[in-house]
């Protein structure tokens, strides 16, 4: 299971490397919605509790996890194009690989390019909007459970489409309602890691928790998605 | 107070409901004029 | 019984039933209903959300427990029931969200609320299953639609389930609003019940007159849905028949 | 299991009694009667839209059965578990390139030689042999012609070393250097112990090596015709 998921995961690296489609597309487009971002959001002041804090500060860890929602959307549909385009699908289908590995792999190598992106669009973002950085652990908990979350509950629901004609615009519909308790989770622990409110960790850790819960539905029900379509 | 807001949801609550029994009903009369009797087994 | 229907004796009887109840439940929801002394006359409006509610989540679940029961019996008939449910549910649950944004709009002055976890978790419901029914209308083939939404059926109410408590505790490390929705929605309807037992009783009214009308259209829908299957089998048998008269055509103009 | 016995009776390769498959509930195959024992080469033919591809994908196990049966190397294609197992020693040549277009011709011979347990070596020699060598190796799929993609194909096709060879149209879009490659490669298989079917349209070329050739019409078999060719000759030498 594990040197096909490798086997997998290291042929998509492969292909983005050599086609950037993520690097090259995704990530400026990625860094374009932060700069808009900042410049239709107000930078007004809002008092929350004690502090005072402008609004763009204030609302940093929901924007950079709203632009990272979409990229990864993109990435997703880009894993599963990859495969369609020449039958591929077909191919794996009689290669006899092991259906949990090949969504382990997919899931990976969606991990990996949306890790590195997030590390430059986030850089960009929380440098460009000024927040302060509280806790550097916390923050790189959540952006490593945040993406392993999105990764494989992702994944699943991308394979739920695969195959049918009108999949780039059917996975968002499926996928964003899975999304939105992992956007909830990310923001709060974003949040509470760049401006130091507690409960940062808790909130990690639920998101741990729930992508290993969709790592596991992904290696059970692969099986099931990856037959005939 | 609150008589045309109650109006207008029992109005389109009725009206949603109606819409769509009467689309199934005759859904239902359609496919079952097409389908053999020994076929229509409803199984209730 | 002249022309071939969806309708039977059991579902004529039932919706008979229902009229009656309908009927029934116009004059207490309406009339025998006194208005209520903070909510006034959008009181009224809690007669189809609550009613609404209870079908919708009741159709979601049975969409769960069909999509099991497919995975584990393989029974088309399960399968079916799950999508039909599924339809009723989304339905019910159009009811549910406007009567309750009326119904806001006249109690807390705002047609959405972003505080309440209800509500939003609610709407994503709402989205998860009308991805279910797009699932559903996939070019796909029978078999891979059948699995497929299954297991999109059995995670749908674990996303929902999950949205809620996300919602919950996101919202709770805010500071508390002077009127905390949620006590007030409970409140009240603790409160409707306090002040006048008219009130329960219409609800329960309500309540048994939407059952009956969710469990009416259910079994059509579901019978619909069936002999859509059958004709399916039909036209495929046909198209074989056709295909094999090419055939023979083929090879007639070849001699 | 039923299909155990029956994988034991090694003469009986592919066995289909009525078998109906569906595409899109289009019944692509209306009820094919075939069988043929291992080590025959299969010529399909038959007009465009007559099933070939679709008869072809069945065999491969990428279809489930509608009705009828199915059966190959025992393995009875109307159940998804058999099915997988089927994919495992059958090998499909199809229209679509199998490849990935961002990929070198050498990732991709890599990549799909792992994936399937296949021989690398065996790729490697063969793409020598058709002419794409350490200079086309590096360069992305993409930019191949259509012929030189189908000799990429062949060659991760032939590294799997399949029992059961099934392949859509092998000569098409080759030179004719590499349509001789493609029957010499069918032959070589045959002696290997492989059962071969094949569809193709260029009828003098099958001919010559198929041991039988069946022609589809409509989704049926419509003639079926077994003939000496030079597997005879093959077989007598060794």
């Amino acid at each position: 299971m594990f040197r096909d998921a490798w086997l997998i995961a290291k042929k998509d690296i492969r292909i983005e490397l050599s086609s950037k489609v993520i690097f090259a597309q995704v990530l400026p487009f990625s860094l374009l919605f932060v700069v808009l971002a900042g410049m239709v959001v107000t930078t007004d002041f809002v008092t929350k509790g004690a502090e005072s804090r402008n609004v763009l500060e204030q609302v940093a860890p929901a924007v950079f996890w709203i632009i990272a929602t979409f990229a990864a959307i993109m990435a997703l549909g880009r894993s599963q194009a990859v495969e369609s385009s020449n039958g591929n699908l077909d191919a794996l289908r009689m290669a006899g690989l092991d259906p949990a590995g090949i969504f382990l792999g997919k899931a990976a190598a969606v991990f990996i390019q949306l890790l590195a992106l997030e590390l430059i669009v986030g850089f960009a973002a929380f440098t460009l909007y000024g927040v302060p950085l509280a806790s550097v652990g916390l923050l790189a908990a959540t952006v490593l459970a945040t993406t392993l979350a999105v990764a494989s509950s992702g994944m699943v629901y991308a394979a739920v489409a695969a195959g049918t004609t009108t999949r780039e615009t059917f996975v968002p519909l499926l996928i964003l309602p899975v999304l939105l308790p992992v956007l909830l989770a990310a923001t709060r622990a974003t949040e509470s890691a760049l401006f130091g409110v507690s409960g940062g960790w808790n909130w990690s850790a639920a998101l741990f928790l729930f992508s290993l819960l969709y790592v596991g539905i992904g290696m059970l029900t692969f099986d099931v998605l990856m037959e005939e379509s | 107070m609150g008589w045309d807001f109650v109006i207008i949801g029992y109005v389109l609550a009725g009206l949603l409901f109606l819409t769509y029994s009467v689309t199934l009903l005759r859904k239902g009369r359609a496919l079952a004029a097409r389908v053999p009797e020994d076929k229509r087994t409803f199984l209730d | 019984m002249a022309k071939p229907s969806t309708s039977s004796k059991f579902t004529i009887t039932l919706g008979l039933l229902f009229l009656a109840w309908l009927t029934g439940m116009l004059f207490l929801a309406l009339i025998y209903s006194p208005a209520h002394p903070e909510q006034q006359e959008s009181v009224r409006l809690m007669y189809i959300h609550l009613p609404s509610i209870a079908v919708a989540y009741t159709a979601f679940f049975l969409t769960f427990i069909g999509s099991v029961l497919y995975l584990a019996k393989k029974s088309i008939f399960w399968d079916l029931v799950a999508a039909s449910a599924a339809e009723i549910g989304v339905l019910f649950c159009t009811v549910l969200l406007f009567s309750g944004m009326l119904w806001g709009k006249k109690t807390w002055g705002i047609y959405w609320d972003w505080e309440d976890p209800q509500l939003l978790s609610t709407a994503v419901m709402y989205v998860v299953y009308i991805g279910y029914l797009g699932l559903r209308r996939m070019d796909l083939t029978a078999e891979a639609i059948s699995l497929r939404s299954a297991i999109v059926g059995i995670l749908g109410i674990g996303t929902v389930i999950v949205v809620h408590y996300a919602v919950k505790w996101w919202r709770s490390g805010h500071q508390d609003r002077t009127i905390d929705p949620e006590k007030l929605a409970t409140g009240t309807t603790e409160g409707i019940f306090q002040i006048n037992d008219r009130y329960l009783f219409t609800t329960v009214w309500a309540i048994a007159t939407f059952m009956a009308l969710g469990l009416w259209l259910l079994v059509h829908r579901f019978r619909v849905a069936w002999l859509e299957r059958q004709l399916a089998e039909i036209d495929v048998e046909e198209a074989i028949e056709l295909r094999r008269q090419e055939s023979a055509a083929y090879i007639g103009s070849e001699r | 299991m039923s299909s155990q016995d029956s994988t034991n009776d090694k003469t009986d390769v592919v066995e289909l009694q009525n078998a109906v498959a569906l595409i899109n509930r289009f019944p692509a195959l209306s009820g094919v009667d075939l069988r043929f024992e291992a080590g025959e080469i299969c010529h399909l033919c038959g007009p465009n839209g007559a099933g070939k591809t679709t008869l072809l994908r069945l065999l491969a196990g990428l279809l489930p059965l509608h009705s009828g049966s199915a059966t190959v190397f025992g393995y009875d294609t109307s159940s998804r578990f058999d099915r997988r197992h089927l994919r495992r020693v059958a090998g499909l040549l199809a229209h679509e390139s199998f490849l990935y277009d961002e990929l070198s011709v050498e990732e991709n011979l890599q990549f799909w030689a792992k994936a399937h347990r296949g021989d690398y070596r065996t790729g490697r020699n063969i793409l020598k042999s058709v002419g794409i060598g350490s200079r086309l190796a590096s360069v992305p799929v993409r930019g191949l012609s259509a012929g030189q993609k189908r000799k990429v194909s062949l060659a991760i096709f032939v590294c799997r070393r399949p029992r059961l060879w099934l392949l859509d149209e092998p000569h098409a879009s080759l030179d004719e250097k590499g349509r001789d490659f493609v029957d010499k490669l069918l032959l070589r298989a045959v002696e290997f112990g492989s059962t071969v079917v094949f569809a193709s349209h260029n009828h003098e070329r099958s001919s010559a090596i198929a041991t039988k050739t069946i022609s589809l019409v409509g989704g049926q078999v419509h003639e079926e015709a077994e003939q000496e060719t030079a597997i005879k000759e093959v077989k007598d030498v060794s």
